[in-house]
């Protein structure tokens, strides 16, 4: 009999719903991570709800990463990424390296004492951001003194829980799993390849996500610099998306720009808002709606402006065809906002090579055939989530789960007589 | 007379919301009393009366974003009931509205503050 | 007998410094049915944990109170801790003196920490513990409808080894997925056949359903296929009744000949004896409904081939084009590049029969001036709208409908593809405009939500969370009425008064029916009326 | 079944002005359903009165208790030791209930917190609209089983008025059906529109000699 466990490679949304789906059907599961906190990119996102819930799914993913954490059949691998896999469906062996993170997670209990007593500069223990999970402090190796040769020892002597060692090395170790499945994941597009729109010269140059962080932070909208709130905003739609080098639609960047622009205008209903875009992408349940609704208060202007340049006054001049006007205008704006596209995983590459799947033309993973999106070239080898091409919240989370489904189909339903139980409250 | 803020927070969202705002170190008014509930839904007009006769200054009913209830209508249900609450209360001479409902996601910590704020502000002003 | 409460305070490894502990603990003690108080800097790890049971074991406690962070971090591994001690995990109250007290104020919280442990103190004493119940389901499942989405659900469902009886009104499976398939470069016949192979599958065609009842595990459903009436038990409902379109035109245009739908191009493309090959086709879509990803899918289909079988002008109408979608934008770019010409305009373009052709006046946007064009067809605007019989379904199933008919109610991030009655799913279709891609995730997302549900013949609940006591019931049916889970009915208890009564399985525990009942006859465990109160009844005590 | 709706807060107030401690008394039957005079109801006009604040209000002490029908005496007589304790019993529950109260402690004022409306039954989740007016001569037979004495706002035994409005709504409420439309449709259905034809004379609405007493036959 082979073996049923399956690994889950990252740990955003889709690979977090892959995991609990999987664990509620009885399946025991490794879900793999490179960085040090769960969660991925949609964690870091922001309610956008005006007087009402603009559904934009953010504030499930903190739900959903505190369930997956406490599942018992879900074990957790931070720091962690592949090395070399073997086997086939049923039978899967991938050799994983662990980097150390000095912090033992089931131990730190997230006093501060640490990052107090570091006599680093900037601190070289520090608590992770607000929403993450596990909620661990960090040790940054290259900021601690201990690691420049020093003999530093104060954060582990003071530690109340001993949860600090600091003579680990990488840890190696080999699983055993049935199926795996690949949730990397996206990279956000760097808005800096597009320089003429000035995003990391000009301050008040922004990208949607940065918004999104902003918003998670202070819970309202400010100029980066001088702190003042924006007036006059411009948001640029298709940056990153539906160009050459990106022959895809991101499916998210409509949808946020739209739902921020509407709550930019729910906490400041005298701020103009101006939305360049080629196509409104207004498909999907309830954002018709929310769009016609929207449509009077937010500018929407057709087109897409190339070039941000700034004025003396520091104010930003974006320069666009106005079509209605069938001439070139000029206006300003104080802030701009890039709404910037889902692009393909840098590491897809290496990881396509190690698990031996194929890449599409665009960079996202390849699926066997067009319609059946969860699989791949390897029988056993499962796709979820946006590493397989650009979804938005909702859709990460339905492929996350026909993911597992289709893993739990593939391992032969034998998790059914490993079942225990589960659907407690 | 306590004059204590009674919260009665829907777990599904004001709950972690607070968390949050504690761990961002957002701060609010220390006489803040937290009750937690599975729906805002689940908050009963005598849950509320009853806070009151204890000696509580404002209560708060704080449940998820309006269409983002996980019990469907839990929510509206709230906002109606502290409708009532406010006229029952009227009628027996407690003006000033003193309940309150708001509707925030689990990651709006600031919204959470906002809404312990404003019912303070609306307290200060009925000078209770 | 007396209760015997345990108060286990944490101050979290120090990080809780704005609080006097030795001062709490002294001042918790003194508060009555409280046995023992211990303080911890680690409860919520292995030592902590060891010490909890040990001393929960000697001191004989009934009820625990944990003193430390949020109940949404840790509530949930300190109900295991009780469960290893041997008590059941519901008698058990957590005081938030982290995230809500220490860490949201500046300088000494102790007076309003020890008033949140008293809180938790009252409440604890009045908690009952709540015992778990397997409960049988049935492992069969019923699809609706009998196309793309209905037949790979019943598939799929089969190869996880449940029971499955595909449901379909029409007389043959399939009949409107025919053109689809031949759009989409999939083989329907091949699965149809699959289907019909199936032994795991029972298929019933021109059947519908005239009654329905019972709740998850259990839905019982009668069946009217040819006159005969039969009633059957499904543990779970897939609802995959689909869609459909209808053109948006102007009424006077609605019979000439020169404007098709979608499906009827697709129809002449195939058709190997067409006489004439239309010189200029038009398009239009995105006018009438933004909801519109799926005929811009045809669309760009249909350019495209039309292109390539009959090399025609193609000109397409629209307000944007939706290429949120896999492989659209591809689509979109190769029919510019074959020479598909793409006209946006703001408003719908005015159409009119001209000497048997199609005039069509627009104001493209970029351009900036009138356009007038006469093509040999047009394929005309679609509207999406729920399928037939959709209405009368969710009465039946008594599930929501959103604005615009469709199954599923705006929720669909807290539930994508589930309605909020327990055990009813959505696929494809008829919860909204999917494409096939999109339609397969939501099969397989509902394949495994069931496969959970029914695989293993039972599943285990917590029993009697939410009760109504049958001596104060009044069967007044408010609760029915607003059960947002359809979890109450009503039941004769002792043969003779109607009561309502909460099934477990179908519960969601919200407690709406316990805040609304008149005759206070609804209990929710752990949130009864009684426990709200004691915490509120501790609130300035201090 | 009765509904009830529960009496404005100054009404109330000076029924109970002089008395110092009270009960009130629920009933669990038509009131409890009609959410005027359950439980939950009791709960939440104890809560009120304790709360109240208005001026020259002295405290008051307030006990509670529901019983499963005020209008039978013997569970009524389940209230005699509460009763015993207290200056007067506010009721919640019909007029009925009120007098049964009453009747049983002739020695304590019995004061109604409830106005006892109509017979009617529930539209939706708490809605009730009238449907009977107990006028003892019941008409239901000739007009489809709608009531046209309590539903039709004027009362006519041979409507319509005449002053039906746009989509059979009534001229002196437009947010209410008008009833003979209502019988119209329903007789249409049945083929009986013969019986819009017949006229009806005028009827005594006092058929039941007041106050109303029934016998039923002894088996």
């Amino acid at each position: 009999m082979g073996n049923n466990d399956v690994l889950v490679v990252g740990s955003g949304i889709s690979g977090i719903i892959s995991a609990l789906e999987l664990a509620n059907a009885g399946v025991n599961v490794y879900l793999l991570e490179k960085e040090a906190v769960v969660g991925g990119h949609s964690a870091s996102f922001c309610c956008k709800a005006t007087n009402v819930c603009s559904k934009c799914s953010a504030c499930v993913v903190p739900d959903k990463i505190r369930e997956a954490v406490i599942n018992p059949r879900i074990r957790l691998l931070t720091n962690s990424t592949i090395k070399k896999l073997s086997g086939e469906l049923g039978n899967f062996r991938v050799e994983i390296t662990q980097q150390p993170r000095y912090i033992d997670v089931e131990k730190c209990i997230a006093c501060g004492l640490c990052t107090e007593v570091c006599p680093a500069d900037p601190k070289a223990v520090y608590p992770p951001t607000v929403e993450a999970t596990p909620f661990c402090y960090i040790l940054n190796e290259v900021l601690c003194l201990r690691f420049k040769g020093e003999k530093c020892d104060i954060c582990r002597e003071n530690c109340p829980t001993r949860a600090i060692e600091f003579e680990l090395k990488p840890k190696e170790q080999e699983l055993s799993v049935g199926a795996i499945i690949v949730a990397t994941g996206f990279d956000v597009f760097d808005a800096r390849k597009k320089g003429s729109l000035g995003y990391g010269r000009y301050a008040n140059v922004l990208t949607g996500l940065d918004l999104e962080q902003i918003f998670t932070r202070e819970g309202y909208l400010r100029l980066p610099v001088s702190g003042e709130e924006p007036h006059n905003i411009a948001f640029i739609q298709c940056v990153g998306s539906r160009d050459e080098d990106h022959d895809y639609c991101s499916q998210v960047c409509c949808k946020y720009a739209m739902k921020l622009a509407g709550l930019i205008k729910y906490q400041s209903p005298d701020t103009k808002v101006t939305i360049f875009y080629i196509d409104l992408q207004t498909a999907g349940k309830g954002f018709a709606q929310f769009y016609e609704e929207y449509k009077e208060s937010i500018w929407f202007v057709r087109g897409v402006p190339v070039e941000i340049l700034q004025t003396a006054s520091g104010e930003l001049e974006v320069r666009f065809e106005n079509i209605s006007q069938g001439k070139v205008c000029r206006d300003t704006f104080d802030l701009v906002v890039l709404s910037v596209g889902i692009s393909p995983g840098k590491n897809s590459w290496g990881l396509a090579r190690i698990l031996g799947i194929n890449l599409a033309d665009d960079g996202f993973f390849d699926t066997k055939d067009s319609l059946s999106s969860n699989e791949t070239n390897v029988d056993g080898i499962f796709l979820a989530g946006t590493c397989q091409g650009p979804k938005d919240i909702p859709d990460s989370v339905a492929h996350g789960i026909a993911a597992a489904s289709k893993t739990i189909q593939a391992l032969g339903g034998v998790a059914s007589q490993r079942r225990g139980n589960q659907r407690g409250h | 007379m306590n004059g204590c803020i009674v919260a009665f927070c829907c777990e599904h969202s004001a709950y972690p919301a607070a968390d949050l705002a504690g761990k961002l170190r957002l701060h609010y008014p220390e006489n803040l009393r937290v009750i937690r509930v599975p729906c805002a839904g689940q908050v009963d007009v005598i849950h509320i009366l009853k806070a009151f006769e204890n000696g509580a200054a404002a209560v708060l009913v704080l449940g998820c974003e309006d269409g983002a209830c996980h019990h469907i209508s839990g929510n509206t249900r709230a906002k109606e009931r502290v409708k009532y609450c406010n006229m029952l209360l009227k009628e027996v001479g407690v003006d000033g509205r003193p309940v309150a409902m708001f509707n925030l996601s689990p990651n709006a910590p600031h919204k959470f503050v906002r809404a312990v704020n404003e019912i303070t502000k609306i307290k200060k002003e009925s000078g209770r | 007998m007396e209760t015997k409460i345990g108060i286990f305070l944490c101050n979290c490894g120090e990080a809780i410094r704005n609080i006097d502990f030795a001062a709490t603990k002294e001042e918790v003690a003194q508060i009555p049915g409280v046995t023992c108080v211990n303080l911890s800097s680690n409860l919520c790890l292995k030592e902590g944990k060891e010490k909890m049971i040990s001393c929960i074991k000697k001191e004989n406690i009934d009820r625990v109170v944990v003193a430390a962070c949020s109940p949404d971090f840790k509530e949930h591994f300190f109900r295991q801790v009780l469960e290893s001690a041997g008590l059941n995990g519901h008698l058990f109250s957590m005081a938030n003196i982290r995230e809500q007290c220490s860490w949201a104020h500046e300088g000494d919280v102790t007076v309003k920490a020890v008033e949140v442990i008293k809180m938790a103190v009252n409440r604890a004493r009045l908690l009952q513990p709540v015992k778990k119940k397997k409960f049988p389901v049935n492992r069969e499942v019923l699809v609706f409808g009998g196309g793309f989405a209905a037949i790979n659900a019943a598939l799929q469902l089969s190869r996880v080894g449940l029971r499955t009886t595909l449901l379909e009104r029409e007389a043959i499976l399939g009949s409107e997925t025919v053109e689809l398939g031949s759009l989409c470069g999939f083989d329907i016949s091949s699965m149809m056949s699959e289907v019909e192979g199936d032994e795991n599958i029972e298929i019933l065609t021109s059947a519908e359903v005239t009654a329905a009842a019972g709740k998850i595990g259990g839905f019982t459903v009668r069946i009217r296929k040819g006159g005969e009436e039969i009633s059957h038990k499904y543990g779970a409902v897939v609802l995959a009744t689909g869609y459909q379109t209808k053109l948006a035109l102007e009424p006077e245009l609605k019979s000439d000949i020169n404007i098709v739908s979608q499906e009827k191009l697709c129809r002449m493309l195939e058709d190997p004896n067409l006489e004439i090959r239309p010189r200029t086709i038009g398009f239009m879509f995105d006018f009438s409904d933004e909801n519109s990803r799926l005929s811009t899918l045809a669309t760009l289909n249909n350019a495209l081939a039309a292109k390539q079988k009959w090399d025609s002008e193609i000109y397409v109408f629209c307000k944007s084009v939706k290429v949120d979608g896999p492989g659209a934008e591809k689509l979109y770019r190769e029919a510019r590049d074959c020479g598909v010409v793409f006209l946006k305009c703001e408003a719908r373009p005015r159409i009119t029969a001209d000497n048997g052709r199609v005039k069509i006046e627009a104001k493209d946007v970029f351009l900036g001036e009138d356009t007038i064009l006469a093509c040999d067809l047009l394929v005309a605007e679609e509207l999406l709208l729920p399928s037939e019989g959709t209405e009368a379904l969710s009465s039946l199933l008594n599930i929501r409908r959103d604005s615009r008919g469709f199954y599923q109610d705006e929720n669909v991030h807290l539930y994508p593809v589930a309605s909020e009655k327990k055990g009813i799913f959505f696929v494809g279709g008829c919860r909204g405009d999917l494409d096939l891609s999109r339609v397969l995730t939501d099969v397989s997302s509902v394949v495994v939500s069931v496969y959970e549900l029914l695989s293993s013949g039972n599943i285990l609940t917590e029993v009697e969370k939410v009760k109504a006591d049958p001596q104060k019931c009044v069967a007044c049916l408010t609760c029915i009425r607003v059960c947002p889970h359809d979890a109450i009915q009503l039941v004769r208890v002792d043969g003779g008064k109607e009561v309502a009564e909460v099934f477990d399985l179908a519960c969601d525990a919200c407690g709406v029916c316990a805040a609304i009942c008149p005759a206070k006859a609804i209990k929710f465990r752990a949130y009864r009326d009684e426990e709200i109160l004691a915490q509120i009844e501790a609130i300035g005590e201090s | 079944m009765i509904i009830a709706e529960r009496k404005p807060m100054e009404e109330i107030r000076q029924m109970i002005a002089p008395y110092k401690k009270l009960l009130l008394a629920g009933c669990a039957t038509c009131v409890a359903v009609c959410w005027a005079g359950g439980e939950k109801e009791v709960g939440i006009l104890a809560s009120q009165l304790r709360l109240d604040q208005s001026k020259g209000r002295k405290k008051i002490s307030v006990l509670e208790a529901t019983v499963e029908r005020q209008c039978e005496k013997e569970m009524v007589e389940e209230l005699r030791d509460k009763v015993q304790e207290v200056d007067a019993v506010l009721s919640l529950a019909c007029g009925s209930g009120v007098q049964t109260m009453a009747e049983m402690f002739e020695d304590k004022p019995v004061f109604p917190a409830v106005n006892t409306t109509f017979i009617g039954m529930p539209e939706r989740e708490g809605l009730w609209v009238e449907m009977c007016g107990a006028c003892g001569d019941c008409f239901l037979d000739r007009t489809g089983g709608i009531c046209p004495v309590v539903r039709c706002a004027k009362g006519l035994l041979n409507g319509p008025c005449g002053g039906t409005r746009k989509g059979g709504k009534c001229e002196i409420d437009p947010e209410k059906d008008c009833a003979w439309v209502l019988i119209y449709r329903r007789l249409e259905k049945q083929d009986r529109l013969d019986l819009m034809r017949q006229y009806y004379t005028p009827r005594n609405f006092r058929a039941v000699k007041r106050p109303g007493r029934i016998q039923a036959v002894k088996a």
